[in-house]
């Protein structure tokens, strides 16, 4: 998929390819000119993603080449093990975890599963989950918990799945569990948005100590799309949508509901997994050292307050 | 005895005539006085008319016992919000002009047949009863009473669910109200939640579903996602009774579903339960 | 249905009803043979009673009129709140429980829900619970322990349900994990083998500090019939597979597995459903108060050795 | 490396006979020699064929490491139990004879890639593997073994069921084993369960199904109620993977399926999270 406003960025890329290539077959030296055109690129790819709208960022947070939870498991994770099933009905591809470690770090991991073809969007529901995802992560909470290792949530669903057996089952249950339990854990809990961040399914599993967004991810009360059509009554709104519900990263941090922005490259994380999750690896290493090293009642005593206070009003 | 004081309450679920209220369950026609002395539920058909948070306080609380607490909170808007039919902020004092109240939900202190109780009581009118960060705000302060003064808390919830306007604030409500209901659990306190019609999104979602106990009245209106959205996504006919307190009773949601005129009782009697465990033995 | 060991004592039962008639419509005075043919009666009846074979008991046990959950309920408890539902996916009415009061108890009463109508048995299934049923009973000892509230588990069931869907939902889960719970759950437990104790499925919200049983009641680790198809290769051996499995009141007692018998009327609690009652309040009464009156560590120590103390082997 | 050092053991699913054994998913005739190599996989197919417990603490456990305990436990019939083909006390007799074990379980410690763990092995050749007083009480002591020296338990499970031969005593062995992983659960120790095939009724219905890891091997028969039972009861044809370790998975009841191959580094990595915690932090 193409996005409009990185046609330029395209473009430019693609004069490159073609300079290498010529360079290569003719055994031209091309050097001056590509490193010139990749200067330009990159000022490009800067300015225009700094410069992006809400509503750009979200078709950034939805391309379907941004790396997904398996893409940070290969990248920055070993020694994964998938720990499958609610214990109750059934194992929810959508939302996956397990044991991971990361450096030093041994962690139980939970996060969205979305695809990237088709047959495996299929399979991961485009990762969004039913209420026995959302129990499946409770359940690997409650063992990370008794096993004292600290928890890495990764999230990244349009939202929670609105089926007719997902309300069957409860899926506000479900999350509303996950809520008041994360509330609790006695071990340190550390949430990347590291695309969509879609409302109740997102939340579901973002109760963090530290909440972290990469650059271009958006966190939502409600699709913007949703959004539009009931307030605006019509869902082309949604980029005024967009904007009015403040989604990005950056004005998720100055409003405090995250902790910290984890920079990605210029021109998008689908542009460079590899830089992506280095950046993020660093991040996650740094905020488990400053957590891991407080008590438990002090690390509960700061939750409960960081979430005491989210929130504006008058009085 | 017809207990409601303030008549000018809006009803917000029957069409309001001069003289007669109309049923939309089942559209009959009911004399104003019949339909408020009958706590607003149709004497023909059963159906259970949306209450006021103040008509709510008046049939769960002894008389005159009830202290608010925050009762200064309401929103700011702090994303200055505006949408397709305008500012947020005049949307604010509208609904405070039209409703006399500050949040979507009153919070304090009361008694249940002289047991004490911490409450919150959700107002639908109030931008659908929506999950604002004044709501969120009151709602845990409350819990944080109820925690204080090991208090039984009680929440009636009535919510179509986040408020929007306040975007993530709003969904961070979800986490902040459950982390209230976390420490009461840790400290064993009852938490009685009381679904009325309807409960949705967010608010379902969060310290809603939460309760030690979970009542509804008859008919009320549960969900998570809006009908309309699910029949989108799975292109099929959803059952009849989807998303009624007798559904979620059924899928195994709610304890128990209780007519209004026996709730406060039933909840009394719920709460001796609570008291004789608490005095019983260590 | 009349049981064919209880023959005799219907035919005197209704010879009683024939004398009481005639002597209320001719105004006769036969009291004395009246009297005299009760003391018979009754005679009779602890004879034959006393002297059931394990099968006939257990044709006792799983006799129609024989008072169920529901009756106890309204012989003996009152104040009872109802509570429903696992939280997961249904109600399973096989299962009920709720709080009660008893005299001066107040606890949290969890049960197998037999019917006596055909209507009843279809809602309820036989009192044969499916997953959802067992954690709904589980959530209900959780409040318990929340609330700090004595548990009483009425036990009657030919056993779990074996049917598709509580195989999907984890049948064999959800008896694990109350058996586990229940071990540990901080209040006092008193269980009540009511009826029918058939197998998992009534050792599922079995695990009492007190287990008590009813003279008539049997509780067996699988059917006679279930065990005779396999060990005889023969389903008529029942009656014999029932003596050999030990599965009487008396038998258990003696064994160690329970802890005290409630006696039952002559002739059976369907005979006399309130003096049955009036037994089993004395007897849940008088362990309640003993119990009660134990510390929690001091609880859940004696409750671990009685269980590790179940069963006997050479060494 | 033919591991298997006694080769008298009996396979209990596999047809012997004198240099072949054949497989009994797909019917292949394989060397004993290859079989055995393979760990009692059929190199053909993949089907993973029942060991025997020392087979299977051989696979397990660094050679050399495993200390038993409570090797003389032994049924004794306390309920003089006769049956239609004969005595039960005689049966014991026979089985001990013929197995050299005493009773269906294996139990001790030992070392999993120089990491100290509790293990108790299930053998399917003793009574089917079921659940005897003397099982639960393996299992139990085995249990208290590791909480009192904090360490890792594991248990692979290989069962028919209860032992209906014991009457009562053998279902209360379900609440005794679990009262031993609850205690372990308290102490924060971890428990992993291997369900291997066939793990059924009062075995799946306790410790088996408990683990804070249940993992299995491909193909692997769990359930709790037989099939056959299941088809009497509801009428109907059941799917076909019904009751197998992939179908469990599916449905939520194992973290995780693994070649038999594989199975004690899968254990020593998922042992290494366990102390990673244990050492990290407070
Ligand atoms: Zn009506
Ligand atoms: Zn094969």
């Amino acid at each position: 998929m193409d996005l409009e406003f990185e046609k330029t960025i395209i473009d430019i890329e693609s004069k490159i390819a073609e300079l290498q290539k010529l360079s290569a077959e003719n055994k031209l030296d091309l050097s001056v000119q590509i490193r010139e055109l990749k200067k330009r690129a990159q000022a490009y790819k800067e300015r225009v993603y700094d410069g992006l709208t809400a509503w750009q960022r979200l078709q950034v947070a939805r391309h379907p080449q941004r790396p997904v939870l398996q893409d940070f498991i290969s990248m920055m994770f070993s020694g994964f093990v998938e720990l499958h099933g609610d214990r109750g009905i059934a194992d929810d591809r959508a939302l996956i975890g397990g044991f991971a470690t990361l450096g030093d770090y041994r962690v139980v991991l939970v996060g969205h599963n979305k695809g990237k073809t088709a047959e495996e969007n299929a399979e991961r529901n485009f990762g969004m989950a039913k209420p026995e995802g959302y129990r499946k992560a409770l359940r690997l909470f409650k063992l990370a918990e008794k096993w004292n290792l600290p928890i890495i949530t990764f999230i990244d669903t349009a939202g929670a799945y609105p089926g007719l057996e997902a309300e069957e089952r409860g899926q506000a249950e479900a999350i509303a569990h996950n809520l008041t339990e994360m509330a609790r854990i006695q071990v340190p809990i550390v949430t990347l948005v590291s695309g969509e961040g879609g409302s109740g399914g997102a939340i579901g599993i973002g109760v963090g100590d530290v909440v972290l967004m990469l650059t271009n991810a958006v966190y939502s009360v409600i699709s913007p799309e949703g959004c539009a059509s009931i307030l605006w009554r019509d869902a082309e709104h949604a980029p005024e949508a967009a904007e009015a519900l403040k989604i990005t990263a950056k004005s998720l941090l100055e409003m405090g509901v995250i902790d910290e922005i984890v920079t990605e490259p210029a021109g998008g994380a689908h542009r460079d997994p590899t830089q992506t999750a280095e950046e993020v690896r660093k991040a996650l290493q740094k905020h488990l050292a400053v957590l891991c090293a407080k008590s438990v009642p002090v690390l509960l005593e700061e939750r409960f307050r960081k979430y005491s206070g989210m929130g504006r009003f008058d009085s | 005895m017809p207990w409601f004081s303030r008549s000018k309450d809006k009803m917000p679920a029957e069409k309001k005539e001069d003289i007669w209220v109309r049923c939309s369950a089942c559209n009959a026609h009911v004399y104003k006085e019949e339909w408020f002395a009958n706590l607003s539920v149709c004497p023909k058909c059963g159906y259970h008319g949306r209450l006021t948070c103040d008509q709510r306080l008046e049939l769960l609380l002894d008389p005159g016992s009830f202290t608010e607490l925050n009762a200064s909170i309401c929103p700011n808007d702090p994303l200055n919000f505006v949408d397709g039919k305008g500012r947020y902020a005049e949307k604010i004092s509208a609904t405070i002009e039209e409703t006399g109240l500050r949040e979507s939900v009153k919070t304090g202190y009361g008694k249940i047949n002289a047991m004490p109780v911490a409450v919150a009581v959700m107002d639908f009118r109030f931008f659908g009863g929506s999950l604002g960060s004044g709501t969120g705000e009151k709602i845990l302060r409350a819990a944080n009473y109820a925690y204080d003064f090991d208090l039984p808390y009680i929440i009636v919830s009535a919510s179509g669910g986040a408020r929007m306007q306040e975007g993530m604030y709003s969904l961070m409500q979800m986490a902040k109200t459950c982390a209230g209901i976390a420490r009461l659990n840790e400290k064993k306190l009852p938490y009685i939640s009381v679904l009325t019609d309807p409960t949705a999104g967010g608010v379902s979602a969060s310290y809603a579903m939460m309760g030690d106990v979970n009542m509804s009245e008859p008919g009320a209106l549960i969900a998570f996602a809006g009908r309309r959205v699910i029949e989108q996504t799975i292109k099929q006919k959803l059952p009849k009774n989807f998303q009624t307190a007798e559904y979620l009773l059924e899928h195994g949601f709610l304890d128990l579903i209780v007519l209004r005129h026996e709730m406060k009782d039933r909840i009394h009697q719920i709460l001796t339960y609570y008291r004789a465990g608490r005095t019983f033995r260590n």
